[in-house]
């Protein structure tokens, strides 16, 4: 029998969390780097959990607005504005924009045709950046960004605070974003919608309107996760739009476990924290010891880390 | 242009038998198998090593890769995959890539991470004039090797009980063990049988592709575009879609170099919104 | 003068290649109606729902909600005019409470459930009425278990409910008691019988005691034809009924 | 103040002996697992067989190599890690670097930091600009591009087709051999950039036979895709019908010389190393290498390039007297830097600490025991062209 937890124990919990992430910068001053692409990492995985954990929306291909959102940023400072927070929304912006355009390939889809999709349009935009090299800077990466400081008062430094800070408040806001979206109207019809379609249909739901707009709020935020990204490292490569790290976040998402908010999070912590531990122990078969974890985690039990947890412990419904 | 359609159907063959065990696995059985790759990669080192170093000819090679791929492929449903059938699919994707990953450092681990030697046997190396053109033995080669394999499967699988059991103990587990079918043999063989393809997919690569421990992500992507555009589950429908992408590859490729990377996804693109469903339809499916 | 029936079929045909699965059907539902929909398996009855919901598009023929032709609309349109339905089979949200499935029937009908930026707890009206459905459909004590647990006969409520949730004025019923056992399929046929009188209700159902229980009038469709249309009296005396589909075992 | 001084008293009386408490610390960043693993397996085998030659500490001070996997061309992942191990670890040197945008993310933080950053493979011509701490001994792209151009112009070269890998090391290798061999009066008739991605390369070869040119410049990073374009370079009979195939050593890399079969001899392709270069110093090189390899595969450039890499660092090391705390007086000590090396004589330009080396221009030959590319015309000391 599961432990039941009351509401307002969950939300201290919540709270509990947010506090302990936030201390890590003091537990851990030398790895600030690590945390703070941890939770860019989080954060795309939770903008990809609205797309395939509430929407349904199966997608290897969501790197394309990371790394949209981490040249546009880049671009944006090196065209003489280099002022962080503008990047932000215009990569929010910008890649809300293109989802939504691309979205009417995607929401009527079967799902293995979204993931060919997804992979057909992430390949094709690699090659975009590739062969736009003049703008891009193709395979060498964009170099050369030098952000303002955060606010007009926090340098980006050697050890990676502001960048811990900015981007953990960054984070934060939206996360919070997200859970108001998840707990509003609209986040209660995209559990119908992934639910039962049919019945969404029957009760008279624009289906496909609210998938694009899921959609676009997925990448959107993707895109800021990028955005961040390019922000604290000062430098974007193609990598930030290839499969591999469309494949890696899908992985991040699962490990965590899909639709259930923390998911995300969670999953990055671990997935990212276990690869370090593994890449320290041996540079060069981390990844098999990597691939046995991966492999273990569902054996033990479906759902990802916070599936099994639940099993554990419930909370009490709205 | 005599030279690019024999060409593409050539690069397609090859495409199609990399790629047509996943359609039994992934199609037939709706398991997510994105580790593939590495059953084709264990068939191409098992050729390799027969060759290599124990001096065998190519028939053998090609054999060992079969028999790599199935006995790798019957360990891991034994092991693992038999329990996760019924879970859910980004569970075996998770389940899947993991075990890629698994096999990257294996392989590493074992061959190092430079590409294996491999020659083409001498009866297979070199050109034959036909019509004014030259042809590449081996080319012609993989396209026979595709049209038997098509033809023993079709006749195989879509003709046979052994198909129509697979198709019913997918659709409905319980009453197929009704029947008498014993479902946990059933899938074992089919999953041995898809993975014993992907070997031998991956010994015939080492001709035309290069063998290193990356193999299964590198074409990873290749494998579930010929199968999700051609149908997963059907036989016929990768091998068509593997001989569209491989001769619009090629043609694009001698005639407008410049597309460069964007032509076989373009195309990908449009066959998928052209025929979402796939170019052949599953029997029993929407 | 009368006023325009809630919903008048002319000429319905639907063809699915060679094969004609509703041919020709005429049929009017006038306000407050309560028409049964009965015919043999496979005569029609749940594609001609769905041709009126619009999740099937004719091949002939017009559907008309009041004095509105809503032949090309789709479903949400026609939602929208106050059609809806429920499904033979239960198609409902399992990871949902009761609670939540009709408060999002409530949200999508007044179009709230577009909202992002409040809390679904903001909207106290919302609440109120989908506990107050529930409460009329004696669900309200199942309201916080997730659906997937309910008992099979709770779930056939709430398919009812979910349909109610939108206010309609002409409801589809596909079969509303299909699988419960026959004592407890009375309570869900009260549920119909109470509706308000503006509500024009069309139901499918095979159970030939609540038929003629609670339809006032009965519409036979057998091979996608309508066979015969009149009282429950008219039908029971009908021949052609009594040979091609109800026997003698039935009355 | 008081404190000052007891610290320069102590350093003055343990001299040596309080640097060795402390080891020489190297952060090594390179792909070791992945794609391209081998190429971190070369830079570290380079290094051991230094260390294996020379003794594992320097100036008293034991030489401790902290290895981080980069996995491919991922900026993020080699920014993060060079900024771990100038802040956790501490390191006295990073070393390695295998690719280019790898490189271009790290050098601020080595600029920051003041710690050297010595590359030893990523060979993008402006790197060293982009930080006065980062210092080049392995080679640049134009380097090569530059040596086969100059070749072809002196042979019976009169047309050319190009063929390379769509990406920024190939268009620079590209437009670098353009420039010097039109300059040298030679024609391109064509060029073709490739897709990494494609792994058929039959109907390229198929058009280049077809446009009959003289010869055809090939640029491909090591590894498989050179080895499959070779394939069907030869499967296409451009042989045959007297196109001389030129390339970098890239094409011809010693790693995977071995796998590569017949496919590669004939090859003509300009390099600052071969295996087979002939003096002692690499002769003796190639032996502690092979040791510590254990036989396969030999030494590449990138081999050489960490070798020579530990090479400096160990000079530098000593010339300080074990501290090498000061970057920048470390940098003082490797710009303009010339010794010998298994490759020849090479030199960290006094200009902008980038390499300086020979440039051979080498055939690739079947000797009996193996494939090797053998070096036949020298280019004494070229100076990277490629920065403009």
């Amino acid at each position: 029998m599961p432990l039941t937890l009351p509401r307002r124990g969950l939300f201290a919990l919540e709270i509990l969390f947010w506090i302990a992430l936030a201390a890590s910068f003091f537990v851990f001053p030398d790895r600030l780097y690590l945390l703070t692409q941890i939770l860019i990492a989080a954060l795309f995985a939770v903008s990809l959990d609205i797309a395939l954990g509430y929407a349904g929306i199966l997608t290897l291909g969501h790197a394309v607005f990371f790394g949209m959102g981490a040249y546009a940023a880049g671009l944006l400072a090196k065209a003489g504005w280099a002022e962080p927070l503008t990047g932000l929304a215009l990569a929010f912006v910008l890649c809300g924009l293109v989802a939504y355009a691309l979205s009417v390939m995607i929401v009527r889809a079967g799902e293995l045709t979204q993931l060919m999709v997804t992979i057909a349009v992430g390949a094709i935009v690699v090659e975009i950046a590739n062969q736009a090299t003049p703008i891009t800077g193709g395979s060498d990466g964009l170099q050369g960004i030098s952000m303002w400081p955060v606010l007009g008062a926090f340098d980006f430094d050697l050890w990676g605070k502001t960048a811990f800070v900015y981007t953990f408040v960054v984070v934060l806001a939206l996360f919070i974003v997200v859970r108001r979206m998840l707990q509003s109207p609209y986040g209660l019809a995209l559990k119908g919608i992934h639910g039962n379609r049919k019945r969404m249909y029957a009760l008279g739901s624009p289906v496909e309107g609210r998938l694009r707009f899921a959609y676009a709020a997925s990448a959107a935020i993707a895109g800021v996760a990028g955005a961040l990204l390019a922000q604290t490292t000062e430098f974007v490569g193609l990598d930030t739009l290839s499969i591999d790290r469309s494949a890696a976040v899908l992985i991040i998402l699962v490990l965590g476990g899909t639709g259930r908010l923390y998911g995300g999070i969670v999953g990055a912590i671990v997935y990212m924290v276990v690869h370090d531990f593994f890449a320290d122990l041996s540079p060069e078969f981390w990844m098999f010891w990597l691939g046995l974890f991966l492999m273990a985690i569902v054996m033990i039990g479906s759902g990802g880390i916070l599936g099994g947890l639940s099993r554990l412990v419930r909370s009490e419904r709205s | 242009m005599g030279i690019v359609v024999f060409d593409g159907l050539a690069f397609g063959a090859l495409l199609f038998l990399i790629s047509v065990g996943l359609s039994v696995t992934m199609g037939l059985m709706n398991f997510v198998n994105l580790a593939h790759g590495a059953f084709a990669m264990a068939g191409g080192y098992a050729a390799s090593v027969v060759m290599n170093a124990y001096g065998f000819g190519f028939p053998a090679a090609l054999l060992a890769g079969f028999v790599a791929g199935a006995v790798s492929g019957a360990a891991v449903e034994v092991l693992f995959v038999r329990r996760l059938y019924r879970s859910h699919p980004l569970e075996q994707v998770l389940f899947t890539i993991g075990l890629v990953f698994a096999s990257i450092a294996t392989a590493t681990y074992f061959f190092g991470p430079t590409m294996q030697p491999f020659s083409i046997p001498p009866y297979l190396e070199g050109n034959f004039a036909f019509l004014g053109a030259e042809l590449s033995r081996y080319r012609l080669f993989l396209i026979v090797v595709g049209v038997i394999v098509v033809a023993a499967l079709v006749l195989g699988l879509d003709r046979t009980r052994f198909g129509a059991m697979i198709r019913a103990a997918v659709d409905n587990q319980r009453v197929a063990r009704g029947c008498g079918i014993n479902v946990d043999r059933l899938f074992l063989a089919t999953f041995t049988l898809g993975c014993g393809l992907a070997g031998f997919g991956g010994a015939l690569s080492l001709g035309m592709l290069t063998l290193n421990p990356i193999f299964p992500l590198k074409y990873m992507v290749y494998f579930l575009m010929v199968v999700c555009v051609g149908g997963a589950g059907t036989i016929t429908g990768p091998f068509l879609a593997a001989l569209i992408v491989g001769i619009g590859d090629v043609a694009g490729k001698y005639y407008v170099p410049q597309t460069g990377g964007f032509l076989i996804y373009l195309l990908m693109l449009a066959l998928l919104l052209a025929r979402p469903n796939g170019l052949v339809v599953k029997k029993g499916a929407r | 003068m009368t006023a325009a029936p809630a919903l008048s079929v002319a000429g319905l045909t639907v063809a699915f290649g060679g094969i004609v699965a509703v041919n020709d059907v005429t049929l009017d539902l006038p306000v407050g109606a309560r028409h049964a929909l009965i015919g043999p398996n496979g005569a029609g009855k749940t594609t001609f729902v769905n041709l009126l919901t619009g999740t099937l598009k004719p091949t002939a023929g017009t559907i008309r909600i009041g004095d509105e032709d809503v032949t090309r609309l789709d479903t949400r349109s026609r939602v929208k005019r106050g059609l809806t339905r429920t499904f033979q089979i239960n198609t409902l949200f399992a990871g949902l409470t009761p609670l939540e499935a009709v408060s999002l029937a409530i949200a999508e009908r007044d179009d709230l459930a577009g909202i992002w930026w409040r809390r679904l707890g903001g909207f106290p009206a919302v609440r109120d009425e989908a506990e107050a459905l529930l409460s009329s459909l004696r669900l309200i004590e199942h309201a916080r278990v997730p659906t997937g647990e309910l008992a099979y006969g709770k779930q056939r409520l709430l398919e009812i409910a979910l349909a109610l949730a939108a206010k309609p004025r002409i409801l589809l019923l596909d079969e509303p008691a299909a699988g419960i056992p026959a004592g407890e399929s009375r309570e869900v046929f009260e549920v119909v019988d109470a509706l308000p009188d503006d509500i024009s209700v069309l139901f499918i159902e095979h159970d030939m005691q609540l038929v003629f229980r609670f339809a006032r009038r009965i519409v036979v469709l057998t091979s996608g034809s309508v066979l015969a249309e009149g009282t429950p009296d008219e039908i029971r005396r009908n021949d052609d009924v009594r040979a091609a589909y109800l026997g003698s075992t039935h009355v | 103040m008081a404190r000052l001084a007891a610290t320069l008293l102590a350093s003055a009386l343990f001299i040596g002996q309080a640097a060795a408490a402390e080891p020489l610390k190297l952060g090594f960043v390179a792909p070791m697992s992945g794609a391209q693993a081998e190429y971190g397996l070369q830079m570290m085998n380079g290094m051991k067989t230094y260390m294996a030659q020379n003794g594992d500490s320097v100036a008293g001070r034991e030489v401790e190599i902290i290895v981080k996997d980069s996995g491919g061309p991922n900026p993020d992942v080699a920014k993060r890690l060079t900024q771990e191990l100038i802040v956790r670890d501490k390191v006295d040197f990073l070393v390695g670097y295998g690719f280019s945008p790898n490189a271009f993310a790290a050098a601020p933080l080595a600029t920051d930091s003041e710690t050297p950053l010595i590359i030893f493979n990523a060979a993008t011509s402006s790197i060293p600009t982009k930080s006065p701490f980062i210092a080049r001994v392995s080679m640049t792209l134009a380097q090569h591009a530059y040596g086969i151009a100059k070749w072809a112009n002196g042979e019976d070269i009169k047309t050319v087709y190009t063929l390379y890998a769509d990406y920024a090391p190939g268009r620079d290798a590209n437009a670098q051999f353009t420039k010097i061999f039109t300059e040298g009066g030679g024609e391109i008739v064509g060029e073709i950039g490739v897709p990494l991605s494609s792994p058929d390369f039959g109907p390229y070869m198929q058009r280049i036979k077809d446009a009959k040119p003289d010869a055809i410049f090939m640029w491909f990073p090591s590894g498989e895709l050179a080895n499959t374009m070779l394939k069907a370079y030869r499967a296409r009979g451009l042989d045959d019908d007297g196109i001389v195939a030129l390339g970098t050593s890239d094409l011809v890399d010693d790693n995977s010389l071995d796998s590569m079969g017949e496919d590669a001899v004939g090859l003509i392709t300009a390099a600052h190393y071969s295996a087979a270069h002939d003096s002692e110093l690499n002769k003796a090189f190639v032996k502690a290498y092979d040791e510590v390899s254990g036989g396969s595969p030999r030494p590449n450039f990138m081999g050489v390039a960490a070798y020579d890499g530990l090479a400096a660092i160990y000079h530098v090391t000593e010339e300080l007297g074990g501290d090498v705390s000061d970057g920048k007086k470390v940098m003082e000590l490797l710009t303009g830097l010339t010794f010998e090396s298994p490759r020849g004589p090479i030199e960290i330009s006094a200009e902008d600490r980038d390499i300086v080396q020979n440039i051979y221009i080498r055939e690739t030959k079947d000797t009996g025991e193996g494939l090797y590319n053998i070096e036949f015309e020298t280019m004494p000391m070229v100076v990277d062209p490629g920065k403009d």
